[in-house]
């Protein structure tokens, strides 16, 4: 498990939403986390895995949204921000 | 003028036509996707559909507005249910109005292309012995960053 | 399936998706021809219609079979109003279902296409200064027999 | 105008349906025609081009329709033949 971090001024806690197979796998649809000021959505994603490590195989096919809007692995993520991974869309 | 939603109550086609015509329109057309009994062969049984409802109206209006700037449609519909949806059951609905037909042609089938290829939303099968969300077994095609990354946990 | 019709009775595409969809059809693309208020920017103030009522249902059949054998159209419904209609009024509605969107979207175009070129109805654009049937400015293309003849007379 | 041809064994009689600008200049939508036996769709045409000469400009335009089905314009008419000239459609 990684080490918790506290909120302090050098990190931002995020809302984090899980949808589809992600959502199964991680066993909740919604969550926060707190990350070291810096972090983007590759860093979230670690977490998410080392605490699923089945989400793994998906890892190449996730997209990132940030704030719904798509975005890349690497932005810098902001205190407050929603961050989403989506996994292989199917809708219409 | 674009409409879109996210919603769990049923969907027709019919009820956005009346919303994307003007007066200078001569063409409507419409698209509806309905729920199949079958998967290249594998009876199903139900679909369940999952939406990132913000983001997915987001993509949808972006889409639409696409549809009207670059193949001509006057305006769009698209709405996207959510939630159980039996055999039969409609799970998007979209229609354009455009002048010509051409164009309403043109632009309707874009955007559910468009739909499908990006507006965050998931199909859950249900078979009789079980079930499988859809585009899981797409082929990788997404972030060779994650892939690093994971390799590292 | 083929439904076709000619009718003097306001007609609509919702009307015709039920009819059409079967358990293993995924889409269903309708099309509606809608009255404009204009022709290349001249304004009509509405249209009249006109058909060959028993041999249009023929040839809407004929067409819709093809729709079904050539594109992989599961069922197909075609209806064409005729007499007066106002702006915004529907003149005529297909719907076409199949397994999926891509024979939906082809079937439904080439249907409307064909409808066009050879059924039998004809359409009178009234303007605030009298009417005009359309086609009689088509370009020859027809009979050069009939040319023949008619310089004999 | 064309002589009157009585009918006989020698005869047939069609009826002819006319639409839209067709119907127009004859002034009606249907008629009987009585013709020579072995006559086809053009020599009906021809008739109705000597009472409404402006039918003419249309005559290269004209469709033939036997009995609700497209035709050419040498083919043969029977006694009952149902027989339209189809000018440009316009449907849709």
């Amino acid at each position: 498990m990684p080490t918790k971090i506290e909120p302090t001024t050098d990190t931002i806690t995020i809302r984090l939403l899980h949808f589809a197979m992600n959502r199964e796998m991680l066993g909740c649809a919604e969550e926060r986390m707190t990350l070291p000021a810096g972090s983007a959505a590759a860093d979230a994603w670690a977490q998410l895995v080392a605490r699923a490590p089945k989400l793994a195989k998906g890892s190449r096919s996730q997209m990132v949204a940030i704030n719904s809007r798509y975005a890349t692995l690497d932005q810098p993520l902001q205190d407050g921000d929603e961050l989403a991974f989506i996994p292989p869309v199917s809708g219409g | 003028m674009v409409h879109v939603k996210i919603t769990e109550e049923v969907i027709t086609a019919a009820a956005l036509a009346s919303r994307v015509r003007s007066d200078a329109d001569g063409a409507i057309v419409s698209f509806e996707g309905v729920v199949r009994d079958n998967n290249a062969g594998k009876g199903v049984s139900y679909l369940e559909y999952e939406a990132y409802a913000e983001m997915a109206e987001r993509e949808m209006a972006i889409i639409g507005s696409e549809a009207m700037r670059e193949y001509g449609a006057t305006n769009v519909a698209i709405v996207h249910r959510v939630g159980r949806m039996e055999i039969g059951e409609v799970s998007i609905a979209i229609a354009v109005a455009a002048p010509h037909r051409r164009e309403a042609f043109a632009a309707c089938a874009y955007t559910i292309d468009a739909v499908k290829e990006r507006v965050p939303v998931w199909k859950k099968e249900q078979y009789a012995d079980g079930g499988q969300w859809l585009g899981s077994q797409a082929e990788d095609k997404g972030n060779p960053a994650l892939a690093v990354l994971s390799a590292e946990c």
